[in-house]
């Protein structure tokens, strides 16, 4: 098996999430999707970095990590505030950007 | 001594320049310096007069180059004067007549607030009308042209508070503008053709060029020809102009600046010579007007008005004269001069009539005036004998020549314009007797006209009332105004005769015009005796009609020829109908096709992207969901356009 | 895990069969995991397939030589961040199922061709890339992996690394921020809650929730002997989420029918005795 | 390095309308006057730019030349050339003009409101379109230019929309709608024209590679950059769309009286004979030089377009009411004029294109300045409601005329030159159009005599007695004017001198020679 294999796993996986994300009313899972979404570029960065034979693309990956924590904490408490405001966390609730 | 020639028109100028700016400070000695600079500029020109008199007949031209004007590549307009027989008799005629009547003014505007302002202007016109003769160029002389336009502009309508005034004035520019029109063509003509505009340049190259481009010149100077001196079909504007003060009627609308078209056509000589056919046009145009004027002056009870008329067909003649080719110039000119003097003298006389009979100008309310301005009427009559072609007097010599040059055309032509221009003196004797009966002989009708006739609404300017209203109290005019009119009386006797005994003024202007002796197939003497009788059968007819009984204070209705004379021929009824009329509707039209057709496409594309928009905004419906998908959609594209760049 | 040999070429095109076979099995359940995350109707069991997708692929991070990122997502993403996840749901509220029933017209034809195209041009693209060989991380871990990581984190990647850092305390002081509430008033002490209580409308305890036996759960409210529900019988977490059961009319016309069918029985069994 | 006169040129009128701006509220009158003083510096400035201007030697001088974005090429590149320098001068020299004759056209009015600074935004705001128009003169950087040539709208805007006349009810709901839509209306026109030169400007990147005006043109003239016919001509059209808006050519004009008529008469000036001149200069300088095959292909169409705008603007101005929209549609005629001069493509025509930039510039400040005096004296701008000013204010009136005469172009005074120069550049190639034009001489005494008429001459009006003269403020801003008039209709050799070598330069790009008249090419 060629490692390439992990690549096509990883466009699937980021496929899947990015689906996720638009058809997701919940804005819990929404936030899931984009988890995975960033797991999957995550998987292709450590794939890269064996094919290249070099550490850079897991340092790239693990900065991601962090910012995915940073995200995942704003991001929640942003939910959790919608949350008490709104008693939803559809993210359809929250269309006040229209005319 | 050529430095002169700009201290010539510098003069008026530097008067203008200081009357105007001057302010209310200069109104006690305003009229005075204009005077004073109008008269040195006349002595100054008759210093160059005699020095141009000792030099030989062919060296008598002098040219000045003062500074270059417009320099731009292949373009070279300069500063540049000429001097030469033709402009010298302008110069004398301008600065002498004009500093005559300068001195007129002073009291004939006595009681005018705004002297100061009238005399700036005077000095402005005497500045523009020197330059107009004395420019070695078309663009210089085309300034002078326009210059005399914008004094004519700003006299006729002197008294502004008046609105007929200030209409005349507006009519007057306009008209002449469409004349400046076809003088800025011609200017374009010759440039394209000759690479320049200076006298020599487009007079001596007038031989090489084609036909069609001196045929396209020589009309265009016709049209501002006739724009400037009132021909048909651009005299329109010079009744009206009679709304100005009498002075102005007696220098610029008679003297002098109407007369500039003459003076363009004689200056552009080798041009019409040219081309016959062109020259042909200029006869027609002459004759025409010739009789227009001479039946319009018939009809007009105004006696600036019927002066007016005849001012027209005077000059109707000149351009007759000039049209005939070489053996008409100076004739022209010659005729210009001592028109110059009578009718100057006329106008003068008809401004001391209204200036005794408070501004009345209609001349059924006037009657048997020659008892109480005694002055004016021996210098009047003189201007009158002079005009008629009286024999012995100025106008006989100048006319006379001018008809037997029409007949020395040959052939039908001959006949028809010979046959013409005895008509007009014919119709001239009528009118001007007419004129004078009505003026200073029968019984004194101003007696019963207490009140200014309906037709003419009294609002006559505050200053120029002397006294009561009700009753006129004929008064001789003072010195100052009497004075210059016996000099301009003893022009129009004598200038004749100094001028015509012996071909003086045709030998003083051959250099310039060249002369040609034409085969008249009457005699000398058999044109002379026709024109004596014509003159004779002009005033006869008029004592006839206006001489023996009462004269009605109100027109009668008349018959068809004369209510139509009396609207100049309809001929403002028709430019009211077509121009007027027509341009305002187009204007409103276009106004309004403005606002609605070419604002509306474009506000019509801006409503449609307005729609297009609305329709848009409909996909930001606020659902984050929907904005991701359009996010995806675009990264989606894009991938797809990377991979299609890559690949192709 | 590779053979030394294997990690250690210089340049590879196959990896070994044990690892083809994990990649295939455990790569058919992670996409089975991800798909479910977003299928299921409950935040709770979307949360628990991620978890465990998230798992596997800290096996595949493993297998390709990044083993301090193959812990470091378990005991990061897998440990801390879903279970952070999980207690949001807690939070919201688990049992809450979602409708997947679309409401934007046209939303879900947009998302499915949008995720068509957009995973066939990936697959497309990478496909379409010669990556015929690799080299593998053999030289790259020769000084093991956390030190390779760690020499390039504080060497090439010291600015981007303090940023994060940077990032990290940002996103904790607004965490903090967007949840906290403000307290606009002194804390009640002990003393006046009571004091309150005793004043208050109900001195003693509240009523229990629950309509006879079979229903004594915390969502039901309890039944005044008029028939109608107590508000006050459900807890006020629940009673704000609306998690109430609304048991008036349901809960009676069970009973009813409770009440006829064991009517029916009763007189059945009792023809029956006859 | 030789002193940056170019840049401090600009810099100065900036750095003024920052100062200008953050001067305290209650000191207005400090204000103004920093505003005058620093327009006469640029003034000086500017005098300094015509001394050192050579006008025999290089193309562009006084260049300065920095990078500025790298990645794209774009440099921070001056230069003036005779016309630039000339039109420099001019916007020089109205600013201190249009500053004084402005000088209460912004003051608040209620006297309480503290903290309104509506003065020193108007002041500041002038001194940025100078800064802006200035530099937009000397950029010889296409990307530079159209930076400036887009920046410009933004001051322009609140200058329209925010300050109206003053007399005319500035409270008044009405005219503050009328005045917004021609602010929106300026704006939305001008973004268009600015948005479709972009989209040539980067299109113009994409051929030649670079931004600098001198490298595209010495590329062209070398035949080492090559542009398909197509291609050229849709550049062309790209640029010259955008300003033809600005200068603005029929039927693109429509923005102009609305603007004119809404804005104060000191803004007004400063759309008509400042901010519209970077049109045509650019016209001029960018269509002409970098488009030379495009330019001459569309020049018979760009012709008509000329001589419609002159017919029509002068028809349209008869058929006006209002005083400052006459004077606008008047514009529209001139600008025709000047349109038509540039693709005469004659030296004659071009140099009088130019000429006539500056003489339209200094007669239109001089008669929409005294229309503005008027306007305020009375409170409205309708024609009918004037009547009889000679006889109450004589020398307003006085100005007034020669501010008109110089409209129409009266010889004698600065635009008859001009004007006579366009007029003949034009026959010698197109007679008929050159023909048409000079209809427009007619009209133009029309609509100007008739505005005369209607508002100086004739009885006096009620609401005009006692209408008070020129005062000396007002009279000191028209008297240079005219005097500028006067002096440059008599002797226009200082400007000829250094337009003249500029027109060469361009008809040498556009590779046109003046035709050579009949006789002389016959011998």
């Amino acid at each position: 098996m060629n490692p390439v294999n992990y690549l096509y796993l990883a466009a699937l996986l980021f496929t899947i999430g990015a689906a996720g994300v638009l058809i997701r009313r919940n804005a819990i899972v929404v936030f899931m999707c984009v988890e995975l979404m960033l797991n999957a570029c995550n998987l292709a960065f450590v794939c890269f970095s064996r094919l290249h034979g070099n550490l850079d693309g897991q340092v790239i990956a693990f900065f991601t990590m962090v910012v995915a924590a940073a995200e995942v904490v704003v991001g929640l408490a942003i939910i959790v505030s919608l949350f008490r405001s709104r008693h939803s966390a559809s993210v359809d609730d929250a269309s006040l950007m229209k005319l | 001594m050529d430095n002169l020639i700009a201290l010539l028109i510098a003069a008026p100028l530097l008067g203008a320049a200081v009357l105007l700016c001057g302010g209310r400070r200069l109104d006690g000695i305003g009229h005075w310096l204009g005077t004073l600079l109008a008269g040195a500029s006349f002595v100054l020109g008759a210093v160059l007069f005699v020095d141009m008199l000792d030099r030989s007949a062919g060296h008598r031209t002098v040219t000045k180059h003062l500074f270059s004007w417009v320099p731009v590549e292949g373009f070279q307009a300069d500063v540049g004067f000429q001097l030469d027989q033709l402009s010298m008799t302008f110069v004398l005629l301008i600065t002498g007549v004009g500093t005559l009547i300068h001195i007129y003014s002073i009291g004939y505007m006595e009681h005018d607030e705004n002297r100061r302002r009238f005399f700036g202007y005077l000095n402005l016109f005497l500045a523009a009308m020197l330059l107009l003769v004395l420019a070695d160029n078309y663009l210089l002389l085309y300034v002078g042209w326009e210059g005399v336009g914008l004094a004519s502009y700003l006299l006729i309508g002197f008294w502004q508070h008046k609105p007929s005034a200030a209409t005349a004035a507006k009519k007057a520019f306009l008209v002449n503008r469409v004349g400046d029109m076809g003088l800025s063509i011609a200017i374009m003509v010759m440039f394209t053709t000759f690479g320049s505009f200076t006298f020599p340049a487009v007079l001596g190259g007038a031989d090489g060029a084609s036909s069609g481009r001196n045929t396209a010149i020589g009309l265009m100077l016709l049209l501002a020809a006739c724009g400037k001196s009132a021909q048909v079909p651009l005299q329109s504007w010079l009744g009206d102009a009679m709304e100005g003060p009498t002075p102005v009627s007696a220098l610029i609308h008679a003297a002098t600046m109407v007369t500039a078209g003459v003076y363009l056509i004689t200056r552009s000589g080798a041009v019409f010579n040219a081309v016959p056919d062109v020259q042909t046009v200029v006869v027609i145009v002459g004759g025409v007007t010739l009789l227009f004027g001479a039946i319009v002056g018939c009809a007009k009870d105004d006696i600036k008005k019927a002066l007016a008329g005849s001012t027209m067909s005077q000059i109707g003649y000149m351009i007759l004269a000039t049209g005939l080719g070489p053996i008409g110039y100076a004739f022209a000119i010659m005729h210009l001069v001592t028109h110059g003097f009578f009718k100057a003298g006329l106008f003068l006389g008809a401004g001391s009539v209204m200036h005794g009979m408070n501004d009345e100008v209609d001349m059924r309310k006037y009657g048997g005036l020659r008892k109480y301005m005694p002055v004016t009427f021996v210098t009047f009559g003189l201007g009158y004998l002079a005009i008629i072609g009286f024999p012995g007097l100025s106008g006989f010599f100048s006319k006379d020549k001018i008809i037997e040059a029409a007949f020395a055309k040959g052939g039908t032509e001959g006949w028809i314009l010979g046959a013409v221009t005895l008509l007009g003196a014919a119709i001239t004797a009528y009118y001007m007797t007419r004129v004078m009966i009505l003026t200073f002989f029968g019984e004194e009708r101003w007696k019963h006209a207490k009140t200014p006739s309906p037709d003419q609404p009294s609002v006559e300017p505050a200053a120029e009332t002397h006294g009561a209203h009700d009753e006129p109290h004929p008064h001789e005019s003072p010195k100052s105004m009497t004075i210059p009119m016996i000099v301009l009386a003893f022009g129009s006797v004598f200038a004749g005769g100094i001028f015509g005994i012996g071909d003086r003024f045709v030998k003083w202007l051959e250099p310039i015009t060249s002369f040609s002796h034409g085969d008249s197939p009457v005699g000398q003497w058999t044109v002379t005796a026709a024109t004596i009788v014509c003159l004779l059968v002009g005033v006869g007819l008029a004592i006839a009609q206006y001489g023996r009984g009462p004269v009605p204070v109100v027109a009668p209705r008349g018959s068809l020829l004369t209510r139509a004379a009396r609207r100049d021929l309809l001929q403002d009824d028709f430019n009211h109908v077509v121009l007027v009329r027509g341009g305002e509707h187009l204007t409103r039209s276009l106004v309004y096709l403005d606002h609605s057709l070419v604002d509306g496409v474009v506000n019509g594309t801006a409503a449609s992207v307005g729609g297009l928009s609305g329709r848009l905004r409909k996909l930001q419906n606020g659902f984050a969901r929907s904005y991701a998908v359009s996010m995806f959609g675009g990264a989606v594209v894009i991938i797809a356009a990377t991979l299609l760049m890559r690949a192709v | 895990m590779s053979a030394p040999t294997e990690l250690f070429a210089a340049a590879a095109s196959h990896t070994s069969t044990g690892e083809a076979f994990q990649f295939w099995v455990l790569g058919t359940v992670a996409v089975i995991g991800a798909l479910c995350t977003i299928l299921m109707k409950k935040a709770v069991h979307s949360a628990l397939c991620l978890a465990g997708t998230m798992i596997i692929l800290a096996v595949f991070y493993l297998a390709n030589g990044a083993y301090f990122l193959g812990v470091v997502q378990i005991v990061v993403y897998t440990g801390a961040i879903m279970m952070l996840f999980l207690f949001v749901v807690m939070l919201v509220g688990v049992t809450a199922a979602d409708s997947l029933k679309e409401t934007i017209k046209g939303q879900r034809w947009w998302a499915a061709a949008c995720g068509l195209g957009f995973g066939v041009l990936l697959i497309a693209g990478i496909g379409n890339a010669s990556l015929k060989s690799f080299n593998g991380l053999g030289q790259a871990n020769a000084n093991g992996n956390v030190e390779g990581l760690a020499t390039l984190i504080f060497t090439k990647y010291v600015f981007a690394f303090e940023i994060t850092g940077a990032l990290l305390i940002t996103s904790a002081v607004g965490a903090m921020v967007l949840t906290h509430r403000e307290r606009t008033e002194r804390a009640k002490t002990q003393r006046e809650m009571s004091e309150e209580r005793v004043r208050g409308k109900h001195l003693p305890p509240l009523p229990a929730p629950g309509v006879y036996a079979r229903h004594n759960a915390v969502d039901i409210a309890g039944l005044l002997p008029d028939g109608t529900p107590s508000e006050l019988t459900v807890n006020q977490t629940l009673r704000a989420r609306g998690q109430i059961r609304d048991v008036s009319s349901e809960a009676l016309a069970d009973l009813k029918a409770l009440e006829q069918r064991s009517e029916e029985r009763l007189g059945r069994d009792e023809e029956a005795v006859k | 390095m030789s002193f940056p006169l170019l840049t401090a040129t600009a810099a100065l009128p900036a750095l003024g309308a920052i100062a200008t701006a953050a001067v305290p509220a209650a000191r207005r009158t400090a204000a103004k006057w920093l505003a005058l003083l620093v327009s006469v510096a640029t003034l000086a400035l500017a005098a300094i730019q015509l001394v050192r201007f050579e006008p025999g030697g290089d193309r562009y001088q006084l260049t300065e030349s920095h990078a500025w974005i790298k990645d794209f090429g774009v440099r921070y590149e001056l230069g003036v050339d005779g016309i630039g320098v000339a039109l420099i001068g001019l916007t020089a020299l109205l600013i201190p003009f249009i500053i004084a004759a402005g000088w209460h056209d912004a003051d608040p009015l209620e006297t309480n409101s503290s903290r309104w600074r509506p003065t020193q935004g108007f002041f500041a705001l002038i001194l940025a379109v100078e800064a802006m128009v200035v530099l937009s003169f000397e950029a010889t950087d296409v990307f530079l230019f159209y930076i400036l040539f887009e920046a410009m709208l933004i001051p322009m805007y609140f200058l329209i929309g925010g300050f109206g006349d003053r007399a005319h009810a500035q409270g008044d709901e009405a005219a503050a709608t009328q005045r917004s839509y021609a602010a929106v209306k300026f704006l939305l026109y001008n973004l268009v024209g600015g948005l479709i030169m972009l989209a040539a400007v980067i299109g113009l990147y994409v051929v030649a590679g670079s931004f600098s005006l001198s490298e595209i043109a010495a590329a062209r003239a070398s035949g080492s950059l090559h542009m398909a016919t197509n291609t050229e001509r849709l550049l062309f059209l790209g640029f010259f769309f955008a300003f033809a808006v600005k200068a603005p050519l029929w039927p693109l004009h429509t923005w102009l009286p609305n603007a004119m008529g809404e804005a104060t008469a000191p803004v007004a000036v400063l759309i008509t004979a400042v901010v519209d001149k970077v049109g045509t200069f650019a016209m001029l300088r960018f269509c002409l030089q970098l488009f030379p095959e495009a330019s001459k292909w569309a020049t018979p169409v760009i012709v008509v377009l000329a001589v419609i705008s002159i017919i029509y603007g002068a028809l349209l101005a008869v058929g006006q009411r209002d005083i400052k929209r006459l004077v606008a549609y008047a514009s529209i005629s001139h600008f025709g004029f000047i349109i038509m001069g540039i693709f005469a493509m004659t030296s004659q025509g071009q140099s009088g294109a130019t000429l006539y930039m500056i003489n339209h510039g200094i007669s239109t400040a001089a008669l929409m300045l005294v229309a503005g005096f008027l306007i305020s004296r009375r409170g409205s701008r309708l024609i009918s409601d004037y009547g009889g000013v000679q006889k109450v204010a004589p020398v307003l009136a006085g100005t007034f005329l020669i501010g008109g005469l110089a409209t129409l172009s009266l010889p004698g005074l600065a635009p008859f030159v001009s004007e006579f120069l366009v007029l003949v550049g034009t026959f010698s190639r197109y007679p008929v159009a050159g023909v048409i034009a000079t209809l427009g001489i007619v009209l133009a005494a029309l609509y100007v005599l008739v505005l005369y008429q209607r508002t100086m001459t004739g009885p006096v009006k009620a609401e005009v007695q006692g209408m008070p003269d020129l005062k000396v403020r007002e009279l000191l801003v028209v008297a240079p004017l005219i005097a500028l008039l006067i002096f440059l209709g008599v002797y226009p050799k200082p400007l000829t001198d250094i337009v003249n070598p500029a027109v060469r330069q361009t008809m040498s790009d556009v590779q046109k020679k003046d035709p050579n008249p009949v006789v002389e090419a016959a011998k």
